[in-house]
């Protein structure tokens, strides 16, 4: 399989020590095993994420955004930008499409950037991994590799948002994509179809700021992951993952309830398939322990 | 004119609408909603207390003339991003973006609820990721549980205790971020470039009111 | 011209009936019964070989009349097709072996079934004659258009297209009508984008230009008469003398006039100038046009910096004072005007409200186009409008944001959307009730358009609203005035771009009717029959019946009160012969002789077989084809009934239920259509006369004592296949339980 | 091979559903020589699938009927039923046309007598039915199939079943080598009156039409009612079979929606309020309806009709664009979600169906008509000199209810006659 490359925006969530670490260790891994070789962009900045409107406005949001193209530019040309991180994929990419469609825009954002000594020339592309390991890879190569089967585990593809819309993985529909699913069988994992809340939010943001209304949804997100038998849950996005995870034991408390599932990455599932150990896919990072997957991990 | 009717003449008239495409990202599709309300019955938020109007009630509103109703609400704030709205607009309005637009014209010209709670979380954001470039989520969390003074934030963060608990343990919150955090090198670089965003921003904006 | 007659008979032994049946029995009834003795039986009759024989037969032996015993007359048209020669259908398959079990015991019944539908068909043909076609025809080809709006001008140029000189008469002094008051008009081509000229200058020229047009303008119609093919219109023209014209057919296109909105005090008008309606806007726009400034406020010539527009404006009135019909162009025409202020100064305000905005199809776009352009569409309902000075305040109930009082202050202008009215002429069909309302609308439609000296009325019958569209919808060109047909919104609420089409359909269906008349043929739904009505003046009582029925004013009287039949206008129903007492109405090929002859022709078993016969009367279009399905469905059906198909049930003459009791049958099925205000006759009354008259059988039956319920009428429809079967299989139970006709063996 | 007899005064009208058979036999009517092309195995098009017409609540068939018996009375239409006009090409006065005819394996001879489907074991999706039943692979096409012969379909064609078919015939009707043919035909005119057909509903991806199978599409809802259809008349739901008397409809499925069809298709307001009134004929009181919906579109006379529905007391109308439907798995029941934009009331309401009113697509897209035409962005010809004596008519032309479709092929006729009336006199 030819190497391929592509600059690497992994985003704030996904940094040492930060709540999606063990996303990006499993992504490390999974792209060894690819034979894929991300490069990091030099000195990335945050994307401002979604969140970022209210006090950034429209221009500061997209210069932030803008910056990394150009530093993308500057120091891999000719490499295509790929994020982990849905906010951070979205948030570019939105910016892309405004300044590739207004000149105006373009030019204000030069401007800015020039006190940064940048320039943004337009060129470099803003991809999420799951579209290149869909688009770039497709399913069949993605299974060359698997040597463990995930056989037995039944996992609920929670998608989520950011990955789906507004601009979502080409094939997939908003309202039920069946990407997560397909990539859970391709690991001889059992995909539950009928999940129905695959697509509901989780709160985004507003887990912060508004607990209560965030964890309504949550609760309704994993409930319906037990209804369907679910052991796991797997997701794309860090938000939905942090999200749905930590806010557990709360949403225990407050509803009466006794969830305890893991909310796993894909990465984490192929990194495991492909014989990585517990390590190299970040068990150690869960905060509710995918055991039945640490065993087969350690399975030689 | 007394007020009240002079109140009374601003409604229904298109200042606001003007207001709003002008001033307001994305501000210049309000009219083109056709009053379907799928975004609202899209919102995943909008069935919760808080919520006092769905987008497409906010769009009637801006024509309506609403200002201060509208600068006032909750709703913007309620805003998840989850963009549901703006993939079933049979109009195709960017409904989210229009959301948000709203929000940070409110919240400029201080007609925003006080003491809103996203509102609040908005501003911590933005002012951490732009201070080192990127996010800490640590100081992140702590300034949100100490929005409301001291004591309400031992209050909150104790709440959240396990949460913290749980993420430390599997080393995805790192105590030490609070003395040598995460961040950009070109701090300076990144610090002029948004400087000079927010002028040139506020220079269009001038240029469309004149 | 009218050759010898020779009947021939050819019997099939296909689809089972060869099986079923015994072919040798039925050919003697032919012989015996029939009185036909040429009789063919064939394995295969509708096989190349068997058509061949019978063409054979035809065209080398003479045979001018056969009889086919083989299926259903619906079924294997293309092979039993033979234009030439008079043919009757007996329908063995699916009248007889298919709706009867192949059992042992039902084989009896079910020969005897086939025998009598065999009686039956060479009773029919006997009483045939080949239709040579109306002899009394016309020829003119010249088409006459009433009205020069936009969609008289369409017909008329449409027509002179085709190659038929043309008649237009206008009432007033220039051609253009409503469409020439537009400043501009709404697009009916891609992009939907913005109003687009009124086209109405390019029309008037072409139509100036053509030599194949003649136009009387300032006139009217003083009268009309005749019928397709020889119309004469008296012409009354503005000198004060009459110019007569000989016409094929016309096309009456009186347009409409605004709803009234002097009605609407309540919405401002007549309080302000400042409130309008949309003929008045379109006069301040083209004012502004020719000034080349911008729509001023009438009240004081300041320019307009407010408008709102109101939409359904004294329509959709649930409250029966104004029009309870919507007018359909309304909201385009709005979005339209609005589109004048926007297009000429954004910085405009223009709203809408409205209810439902109703911009079908590509209007869509131009709604989508109008709210690019900034025009605020606000879903409410106008409770008033109240002037004040310069301006006027819009109280309104704003549906969306749910505020009961909410309003628009400062309006420098409102435009109400009111309605279409049509110009319809006299309302023939009207019932003086007592009511100001109504004698008001007696008083409003006493001026007759086209002053036809029908006997049955001098305008065209309306169908609701004065509106004089046809009441079906597969058929939106069924006049029931035969060479006459009403189009754009005379017939029903429409904007320019339908006008043109409805103008253009028309105009074809006009240009149909007299070349149809020409050869003697009739026109829908029966297009392409040559039979036509006789009448025996020697045995007319002049009851009036006939002239009075007609669903389509075909007959008038003649000087000695006899009636005059206008084959032309004739759409061969046969209502008229259904009508009369004395069965002096008749056509070559349906008369009461023919289906009499039929009727008597069936076999009556004794009163003690307890073998009841039941006469079912079938509308052929409906009716028969509903059994003809059930059949395909092999349903079984009793096997005492006989089915005649009618070509309406209007045509059903009382003597045939009469006779039928009195020769013996136990009961009579009338089956036709639905009636009353949906009624669903193509031939508009026909079967709500057949259930009127039938009503009065009762005492017949009394004077026999038989009764009442022996003689039943159904509204069947033509999917009622199911249900057919079962109120056949129901009424032979009730002939048992009241017990066999005494009448049989008379 | 197929004789066809057509010169430059012949007009070819293509396609034959009520716009088309108005064409055509208007055009004869008035004198002229038609050749009728139908790509299915008999004539009727999509309102012969239709239960009852609105507002009138009478039978398509019925119109149907008269329309049959003007056909097979009037020598001067040919009628070339499973064939498509795959090109089309000349100008005004003198095009010529290449019909390509797919082989029905049944002749002339045929006498729709019924014994090949008794003998064929092979079944095959109804399509009159939109595939809501099953039927025999030998079959009629429907009870007021004109020509009123049986087809065998392809699929059974070399296997034994159709030689099952053949043994089964005594009137040696069936013919299994027939071949595909390709005729050329001359005409002065064409109108091309090809329909239209329901948007897919599978790409209308919130209200679920692929995954739940108790939301169904409006044309679908017309086959349940109708007493020729697959139910027999009884609006069973798909899932269980069971009555289906809380019934939902969705109005602008696909319509009036940038991410679908941009046109308002016109009839669909209509039709739901006339299948309503289904839902009340079979089930009275208990039948309920409720109808979701941006603004209704009862133009002109329709009003009362809306009126009417309006006053009814089991139907109910909620002006909202439904945002989702779900599935209660345990009941089969569908769960519509929105908002109730008049006064903003939000809900999430069961019901034991769900139509989609779906929107109203050109069959054959300008893009794809095989000749040089000029069409909207929504596929439906423009009535434009620039397509010569090229003339749409019906849906083909425009999002039309049955009456206007009428009025429009009317229209057409005359416009072909126009043309074919200069070529004769050019001819003389």
């Amino acid at each position: 399989m030819a190497k391929k490359e592509y600059a690497f925006y992994p985003g704030c969530s996904s940094q040492r020590g930060a709540s999606a670490s063990n996303y990006l260790k499993s992504v490390d891994s999974m792209c060894k095993t690819l034979d894929i070789k991300l490069t990091e962009i030099p000195d990335w900045n945050c994307c401002s994420a979604s969140i970022g409107y209210a006090e950034g406005g429209e221009l500061p949001r997209h210069v932030l955004n803008a910056r990394n193209f150009a530093l993308a530019e500057q120091n891999l040309p000719g490499q295509e930008i790929v994020a982990t991180c849905a906010a951070c994929w979205l948030g570019a990419r939105e910016t892309k499409e405004r300044l590739d469609a207004s000149s105006q825009l373009m030019a204000d954002t030069n401007e800015a950037l020039k006190e940064a000594g940048l320039e943004y020339k337009g060129e470099s592309d803003i991809r999420h991994m799951v579209e290149v390991l869909i688009e770039d890879f497709g399913y069949d190569e993605l299974k060359k590799p698997v040597v463990k089967s995930l056989e037995g585990i039944k996992f609920a593809g929670y998608v989520g948002c950011q990955t789906n819309r507004p601009f979502g993985i080409v094939g997939e529909s908003f309202e039920n994509p069946m990407y997560l699913d397909k990539l859970v069988e391709m690991v001889g994992g059992e995909a539950l179809t009928g999940y129905d809340q695959k697509v509901t939010c989780c709160g985004g943001a507003l887990a912060f700021s508004e607990p209560d209304k965030a964890q309504a949804q949550i609760k309704d997100i994993v409930e319906s992951a037990y209804d369907h038998g679910a052991e796991m849950i797997v997701t794309p996005c860090p938000l939905c993952q942090a999200n749905v995870e930590i806010y557990q034991g709360a949403i225990n408390k407050k509803y009466g309830k006794k969830f305890n599932i893991p909310v796993m990455y894909y990465s984490q599932l192929m990194t495991v398939a492909y014989g990585g150990s517990a390590k190299d896919a970040g068990l150690d990072g869960q905060v509710i322990r995918a055991t039945r997957l640490e065993e087969i991990a350690a399975k030689r | 004119m007394s007020n009240l009717s002079s109140q009374a003449a601003a409604q229904y008239n298109n200042n606001f609408l003007k207001e709003v495409e002008a001033m307001v990202e994305e501000g210049n599709w309000v009219k083109m909603c056709m009053q379907c309300g799928v975004c609202s019955g899209s919102c995943p938020t909008n069935f919760q207390a808080g919520w006092d109007h769905p987008p497409q009630e906010i769009f009637m509103m801006i024509r309506a003339g609403k200002r201060e109703e509208v600068l006032n609400s909750q709703s913007m704030w309620m805003c998840t991003s989850c963009y549901n709205c703006i993939v079933r607009c049979p109009r195709k309005l960017p409904i989210t973006h229009i959301m948000h637009g709203l929000a940070n014209y409110a919240h400029r010209l201080g007609l925003a609820p006080k003491n809103q709670p996203t509102r609040h979380f908005a501003k911590l954001f933005w002012n951490n990721c732009i201070q080192t470039g990127r996010v800490n989520e640590l100081k992140l969390s702590l300034g949100l549980y100490f929005k409301d003074g001291f004591k309400q934030g031992i209050i909150n963060g104790l709440a959240m205790k396990d949460v913290a608990l749980g993420l430390l343990k599997a080393k995805r919150l790192n105590p030490f971020e609070l003395f040598k955090a995460h961040g950009c090198k070109d701090q300076k670089g990144i610090h002029a470039m948004l400087k000079k965003a927010h002028e040139i921003e506020e220079r269009r904006k001038a240029i469309k009111t004149a | 011209m009218a050759v010898e007659k020779k009947v021939a008979a050819y019997i099939c032994q296909g689809c089972g009936l060869g099986e079923r049946l015994d072919t040798d029995a039925l050919v003697d009834v032919v012989k015996k019964e029939g009185k036909i003795q040429q009789v063919k039986p064939h394995p295969f009759l509708c096989s190349s070989e068997g058509v061949t024989m019978i063409q054979n037969d035809i065209d080398n032996d003479g045979v001018s009349h056969i009889m086919i015993g083989a299926c259903s007359r619906r079924a294997k048209t293309d092979a039993f097709n033979f234009p030439s020669v008079a043919m009757s259908r007996a329908n063995l398959r699916e009248g007889v072996i298919w709706i009867r079990p192949d059992t042992e015991e039902a084989r009896e019944t079910t020969q005897e079934m086939a025998e009598d539908y065999l009686r039956m068909g060479c009773a029919e043909i006997k009483a045939m004659r080949q239709p040579e076609g109306n002899p009394n025809t016309g020829t003119s080809k010249t088409l006459l258009v009433v009205g020069g709006g936009i969609t008289g001008m369409t017909a008329a140029l449409e027509a002179a297209k085709t190659g038929y000189p043309v008649v237009l008469v206008e009432k007033s002094g220039q051609l253009g009508g409503w469409a020439a008051k537009l400043h501009m008009r709404v697009p009916s081509h891609e992009p939907y984008k913005a109003p687009v000229d009124n086209g109405v200058a390019g029309m008037v020229s072409a139509i100036e230009a053509d030599p194949n047009i003649k136009v009387y303008l300032n006139a009217t119609l003083a009268k009309t008469s005749g019928a397709p093919g020889r119309f004469q219109a008296e012409i009354a023209t503005e000198s004060g003398s009459t110019a007569t014209e000989d016409v094929g057919a016309i096309v009456q296109a009186t347009g409409f006039e605004l709803y009234d909105a002097n009605k609407l005090p309540e919405l401002g008008y007549g309080a302000s100038p400042n409130v309008v309606d949309q003929g008045g806007l379109e006069q301040l726009a083209r004012e502004a046009a020719e000034r080349g400034g911008p729509i001023l406020r009438p009240s004081d010539g300041q320019p307009v910096k407010s408008v709102v527009f109101v939409q359904c404006a004294g329509q959709r009135d649930a409250s029966g004072t104004h029009l309870a019909y919507c007018s359909g162009h309304c909201c385009n025409t709005s979005i339209k005007q609005a589109m004048y202020f926007k297009d000429a100064n954004a910085d405009i305000d223009t709203t809408v409200l409205y209810t439902d905005l109703r911009t079908p199809g590509n209007g869509e776009d131009f709604y989508r186009s109008a709210q690019e352009k900034g025009v605020i569409f606000t879903k409410g309902k106008v409770a008033s409008v109240q002037p004040a000075g310069n301006t006027c305040k819009v109280n309104f109930h704003d549906l969306i944001l749910d505020d009961q009082n909410a309003s628009i202050e400062n309006a420098d202008l409102v435009v109400l959307a009111t309605g279409q009215v049509p110009n319809s002429g006299v309302n023939i069909d009207f019932k003086a009730v007592e009511g100001e309302e109504a004698a008001a609308e007696v008083e409003k439609k006493t001026i007759s358009i086209l002053n036809l000296d029908y006997r049955q009325g001098k305008d065209v019958p309306q169908l609701k609203y004065g509106f004089t569209d046809s009441h079906f919808i597969c058929f939106p060109y069924e006049t029931r005035r035969t060479g006459i047909y009403t189009a754009g919104p005379v017939r029903r609420p429409m904007d320019i771009a339908q006008a043109k089409e409805d103008a253009t359909g028309a105009t074809l269906k006009a240009i149909q009717a007299l070349e149809n008349a020409a050869i003697g043929s009739a026109a829908h739904p029966r297009s392409g029959d040559l039979s036509y009505p006789s009448v025996r003046l020697e045995g007319c009582t002049q009851c009036k019946r006939c002239t009075v029925e007609c669903p389509f004013g075909a007959i008038d009287e003649d000087e000695k009160r006899y009636p005059l039949f206008n084959e032309s206008r004739c759409r061969r129903c046969g209502t008229c012969m259904g009508a009369c007492p004395v069965r002096v109405i008749s056509f070559e090929n349906y008369s009461v002789d023919t289906v009499g002859s039929q009727i008597k022709a069936v076999s009556i078993p004794d009163e003690f077989s307890e073998k009841p016969r039941i006469l079912v009367l079938a509308c052929e279009n409906d009716a028969y084809p509903a059994m003809d399905m059930a059949a395909m469905n092999r349903t079984e059906t009793s096997s005492f009934v006989r089915v005649v198909p009618v070509r309406c049930l209007g045509s059903v003459n009382t003597i045939w239920i009469t006779d039928a009791l009195n020769s013996g049958y136990d009961g009579v099925m009338l089956m036709g259509c639905k009636h009353g205000d949906e009624y669903q006759c193509h031939f508009v009354k026909g079967s709500e006369l057949a259930n009127y008259r039938m009503s009065k059988i009762d005492d017949t039956l009394k004077g026999f004592n038989l009764e009442t319920d022996r003689v039943q009428t159904y509204e069947v429809a033509i999917t009622d296949i199911d249900r057919v079967p079962k109120l056949i299989n129901d009424f032979e139970k009730r002939m048992f339980e009241i017990g066999m006709s005494p009448f049989k063996g008379f | 091979m197929t004789e066809v007899v057509a010169t430059n005064e012949t007009i070819l009208v293509v396609g034959g559903g009520i716009s088309g058979m108005t064409a055509a036999l208007e055009a004869a009517e008035t004198g002229k020589n038609v050749v009728l092309v139908e790509k299915n195995p008999a004539i009727g098009g999509r309102t012969s699938q239709l239960y009852r017409y609105f507002p009138k609540l009478c039978h398509p068939i019925c119109g149907l009927e008269i329309n049959l018996r003007r056909l097979k009375s009037n020598p001067r239409i040919r009628l070339l039923t499973m064939a498509e006009v795959t090109g089309i090409t000349g100008a005004k006065g003198d095009y010529t046309a290449t019909i390509r005819i797919t082989p029905r394996y049944v002749n002339a001879n045929c006498t729709a007598c019924g014994d090949c489907a008794k003998a064929v074991g092979a079944e095959i999706p109804n399509p009159f039915n939109y595939g809501l039943n099953k039927m025999k692979a030998a079959y009629l096409p429907n009870k007021m199939a004109y020509p009123m012969r049986f087809v065998l379909d392809k699929s059974i064609i070399g296997t034994p079943d159709a030689d099952k078919a053949k043994a089964a015939c005594k009137y040696n009707a069936i013919d299994l080598d027939m071949q595909e043919e390709t005729v050329q035909i001359k005409a002065g005119a064409v109108v091309w009156a090809t329909g239209w057909q329901p948007y897919d509903a599978n790409k209308i991806q919130p209200y679920g039409y692929d995954r739940f199978k108790n939301v169904i599409t409006s044309v679908e809802f017309e086959r349940l009612a109708d007493p020729h259809g697959p139910t027999s008349g009884k609006i069973l739901r798909p899932s269980d079979g069971k009555e289906a008397k809380n019934v939902a409809f969705i109005q602008c499925a696909g319509s009036r929606d940038e991410n679908h069809l941009r046109h308002c298709s016109r009839i669909c307001c209509m039709a739901s309020l006339k299948q309503t009134n289904y839902v009340e004929e079979r089930y009275g009181n208990e039948g309920k309806s409720t109808i979701y919906y941006i603004d209704i579109r009862a133009i002109d006379r329709f009003e009362d009709f809306y009126a009417k529905v309006q006053a009814n007391p089991n139907v109910s109308f909620i002006k909202s664009k439904v945002a989702k439907v779900t599935q209660d798995d345990a009941s089969g029941d569908v769960i519509l979600h929105g908002v109730n934009t008049e006064g903003y009331h939000r809900y999430a309401t069961p019901h034991d169906l769900c139509v989609l009113a779906v929107g109203m697509e050109p069959s054959v897209k300008g893009a794809n008509i095989p000749a040089e035409i000029l069409a909207d962005s929504s596929g439906f010809i423009e009535a434009d000199p620039a397509n010569g004596a090229f003339f749409g008519a019906g849906c083909a032309s425009n999002a039309l209810d049955v009456n206007r479709s009428v009025q429009s092929a009317t229209a057409a006729a005359l416009r072909a006659i126009q043309v074919v009336n200069r070529v004769a006199k050019a001819e003389v």
